[in-house]
């Protein structure tokens, strides 16, 4: 190994997250790195500031764990099925300790430009936005700048800049140079916004299958604090190429989320109960095959000159 | 619902696209009279040409075949606010007499009764895309005179208008229902009963909101469903029945 | 053809470009379309304001040739040989006409800010930049904007939003789906930004090609007004896996452009005495020989699921 | 002078370069003792490992084989000012005593004697780089007192510093000359003569510098290049002697 930074998502999670600290483990639907969630959740990280646009499942289940004590966001659902009920108890005031989590809420422009501006370093984005809204309201770190050239007034976000951002991809060297294809969301801004970069990825390749073809490099490795190998790590959630979606897991949630022993259940038996994702993976040996990729290879194109 | 929202769209625009009825009706209008329009998901999917029904607006297979994957930051730039979306769907727990919608909380913020998963980027569709269509069904408690927080912004917010608060799109024209079409009026930008499914009453309409509701002095005559638009959404674009469920009085939603 | 994008250069510029206009030509070395710019010229337009990062050899040639009102740039040279020698007599006042060209002047950095406010249609971007240089006295427009959050005072540029912007690329389909890789510059939001969209191509390619890596996409049909068929409409400039930069033709440039004789002799035979891009390439036909690339496929990547 | 700047870089830092002798200094510190430097041109590529040696920054060499393209708004935005490049290498027609340089026109603006190209990048790059390497020929009129136009600005401006107008960057440490080595006094930020190379007195370097040269106490002397360095500058990285032209004393640039 030519690099120091491959290592196991334990040791991955032990050094570079921390108490306290803002997290962000992004993806739009797709590369969502719920095998990094467990391990947080394994390792009792505490007062946790977990930001996304989209909290899904992995979030859900982090409040449920007790990692959270503030929730970033702008949408938090469970996509095309219902709630993220961990979620709503805690701010509708049922959960046992009455609703301890804070909450910053944004829409996902807003999001996206809060991590625009970190990534740029800049101390807040200008949109045209958030007129005739509530949300500036409910969230005062939305504000306004006025125009030096039309004298108009553009909303802005300040910049998110996390202690750690975990991002899932298919491929990455042992520099961490991180290749991604599909859907991108915001995780090439995240990731540069970050203190810390944690790259999960389903293959780690040569330097040799990156430099073939150095578009399709996302994430640099000279950003990246760590690179872990773990396959089948998005599972929920997918990886173009690799795996499906599993949809009947989402729509399985809203009742194990709904309940809170059955939530804890859960955690015990596929977060606690497993030393790896590995391990989740052989407690439910169908998976694969049920989920895995079919070919669809594009073609390569010509670098030569 | 889906075959009248589907005859909202004209052929060669560029439609923001949720999951669910508002795909259904993008794809029933590409089958019919508009081939060439172009879908877009917040997701950064541009065109996409999927094999399979997508369950979610992050599905893999709107991906897979797509004419243009882009970040989301080139979305909501690039895209949305640089004026290039004709026309998105909106849907949301409550929506008001001016079309403002609400998808945040019912009851207060701080101490919500309901926590709804938020705006996504229902805000910023409904400031920038040229014009929206909302979709949602009867229920006057769904249709309040003023929902409880304003996530999406429709016609009119304190009084003030679109074009006074600056927003560049038209805002929500119409309100896709399952009992009638609601316009916004173009002087007051209130939602009035514009046209009645057959067999609806426009008393049937009020029972379903929440507010004394304008009708126009001629209200319009829904046609139902073709045979064209039911064979293609039954048969061919949601075989499975994954999002319409056929009613017992045969109507499909 | 499904589309009546798709159309000869001639017709194209005719078409979408008019006298008086804010024309973009972009492309950082890579994929500059001289094809496009000697159209320009043929065709007589006047009283253009032309905007790019690097005004290179073809801003060069309209210079010389009267297209040019204005100039909005941030690096006027031959890159890695000299000058510009027309746009220099322009403005060093030893032209005939006494020094004709007014220009407005940026970084590069300031420029990508000006394209991407265009593209965003925000009317100003944000950069942390100009502070210490002369370059805000030269040019008024350079401002600045205090941060809502931090009250730290930010450089501003305004937005470009050009009437016309001319892309070159490696391929795209009829309705002007357009893919690049290698160097891709500012294109993208410079395309954006514009009113109008000329995209000139390497090859017209069936939809199904474009479908088969999405990711490549950068322009999208939507915005492009018309495709312009043009093997070899970049050259001295390069298009990657199609054909090399051609340096010694920026080499002798130096030489062609010092002398206002030469350079009128220049234009004379290669753009006004042939009809269009194929007449130039028949006129030197060695070229293609020496500069055509050689092949370095990339590996194609599963987009299956 | 090249094989002086590549002595100033470290092993895996990221370096802004140029092309030329900024590329050069480059590719013998990676052959010699900084394997692991990173090289960004400002054209987007990153990591680039080019089969030829370049004759642009745009060179398609530079693509082929490299680890990363990224459009140029990334370049500025996500590399320069996320503060991102440890070194970043500048030239200019002028360099005045506290490392401004000048790239813009000789004379005044409006009505120049010599136009020269501009910024380019030069300008974010001198405020951004974590520390800068000026590298210039000495003449008296390219080292003036004052250069006739600020675009990339070093130790101090109009009597202020760099943090007080807001730089991030440490800016020029130090300006790298045909016959001595300038450093930025950490006090004054003026440029004063550190070293020398072999054979050369502080009076020729006062001869080629138009402001009265302060010097160190002690001044370091620049060993000559070692046997490799020469071997790998004229025989592997510069064959064609494209960038190195050998002049009669035997000394190489």
């Amino acid at each position: 190994m030519a690099s120091g930074k491959v290592m196991a998502m334990r040791d991955a999670v032990a050094r570079f997250v921390h108490d306290g600290d803002t997290v962000v483990i992004e993806g739009f639907t797709h590369l969502i790195c719920f095998a990094a969630g467990h391990e947080i959740i394994r390792q009792r990280r505490r007062d946790l500031t977990l930001a996304r646009l989209t909290p899904d499942l992995i979030y859900d289940q982090m409040i449920a764990a007790g990692c959270a004590r503030k929730l970033v966001f702008s949408w938090a659902g469970n996509p095309g099925v219902g709630s993220l009920h961990a979620f709503r108890r805690a701010l509708e005031g049922k959960s046992a300790g009455g609703g301890g989590l804070e909450i910053e809420e944004y829409s996902h422009f807003g999001m996206v430009a809060r991590f625009s501006a970190g990534a740029a370093r800049l101390p807040f984005w200008p949109l045209r936005n958030y007129m005739g809204t509530d949300l500036p309201t409910a969230n005062p770190r939305i504000r306004s700048v006025t125009c030096p050239y039309t004298g108009e007034v553009l909303a802005t976000v300040p910049a998110l800049n996390p202690g750690v951002t975990i991002v899932h991809a298919q491929r990455a060297d042992v520099a961490g140079n991180t290749q991604m294809w599909g859907l991108l969301g915001v995780q090439k801004e995240a990731a540069f916004a970050s203190a810390r970069v944690i790259v999960v990825v389903e293959e780690l390749v040569e330097e040799d299958v990156i430099r073939s073809d150095p578009n399709r490099t996302v994430i640099p490795g000279m950003i990246v604090s760590a690179v872990v190998v773990e396959p089948w790590g998005a599972h929920p959630s997918y990886a173009q190429g690799y795996y499906d979606r599993d949809n009947d897991f989402y729509v399985a949630w809203e009742g194990v989320s709904r309940d809170p022993d059955r939530l804890a259940r859960y955690l015990e038996e596929f977060v606690y109960g497993v030393p790896d994702r590995a391990g989740y993976m052989n407690k439910q040996p169908h998976l694969a095959a049920r989920l895995k990729a079919k070919a669809r290879l594009s073609q390569g194109v010509n670098y030569g000159f | 619902m889906a075959a009248v929202a589907a005859r909202e769209l004209r052929d060669g625009e560029v439609v923001f696209v949720g999951i669910g009825l508002p795909n259904l009706a993008c794809n029933l209008a590409r089958a019919t009279h508009a081939p060439n329009l172009v879908l877009i998901y917040e997701s950064g999917a541009v065109g996409a040409s999927p094999s399979r029904l997508p369950v979610s607006i992050g599905d893999p297979a709107l991906v897979t075949g797509s004419l243009m994957v882009c970040g989301m930051a080139d979305v909501f730039q690039l895209f949305l606010q640089n004026g290039q979306i004709n026309v998105g769907f909106l849907g949301g727990a409550q929506v008001d007499r001016y079309g403002n919608i609400n998808t945040t909380v019912i009851g207060r913020y701080e101490r919500p009764t309901v926590r709804l998963p938020g705006s996504g980027g229902a805000a910023e569709i409904a400031v920038h895309a040229q014009r929206t269509l909302i979709v949602a069904k009867l229920n006057p408690r769904a249709f309040p005179e003023r929902v409880d927080f304003v996530t999406s912004p429709g016609q009119q917010c304190g009084g003030r208008g679109r074009r006074e608060l600056g927003m560049p799109g038209a805002g929500p024209v119409k309100v896709i229902t399952d009992k009638g079409v609601l316009e916004a009026d173009a002087t007051t930008g209130e939602m009035v009963l514009a046209a009645l499914y057959p067999g609806v009453t426009a008393d049937d309409v009020q029972k379903g909101v929440g507010w004394p509701l304008t009708r126009r002095p001629r209200l319009g005559a829904i046609a139902p469903p073709s045979a064209t638009e039911l064979r293609l959404l039954r048969d061919v674009l949601d075989p499975k029945g994954l999002f319409l469920k056929s009613k017992g009085d045969g109507k499909t939603e």
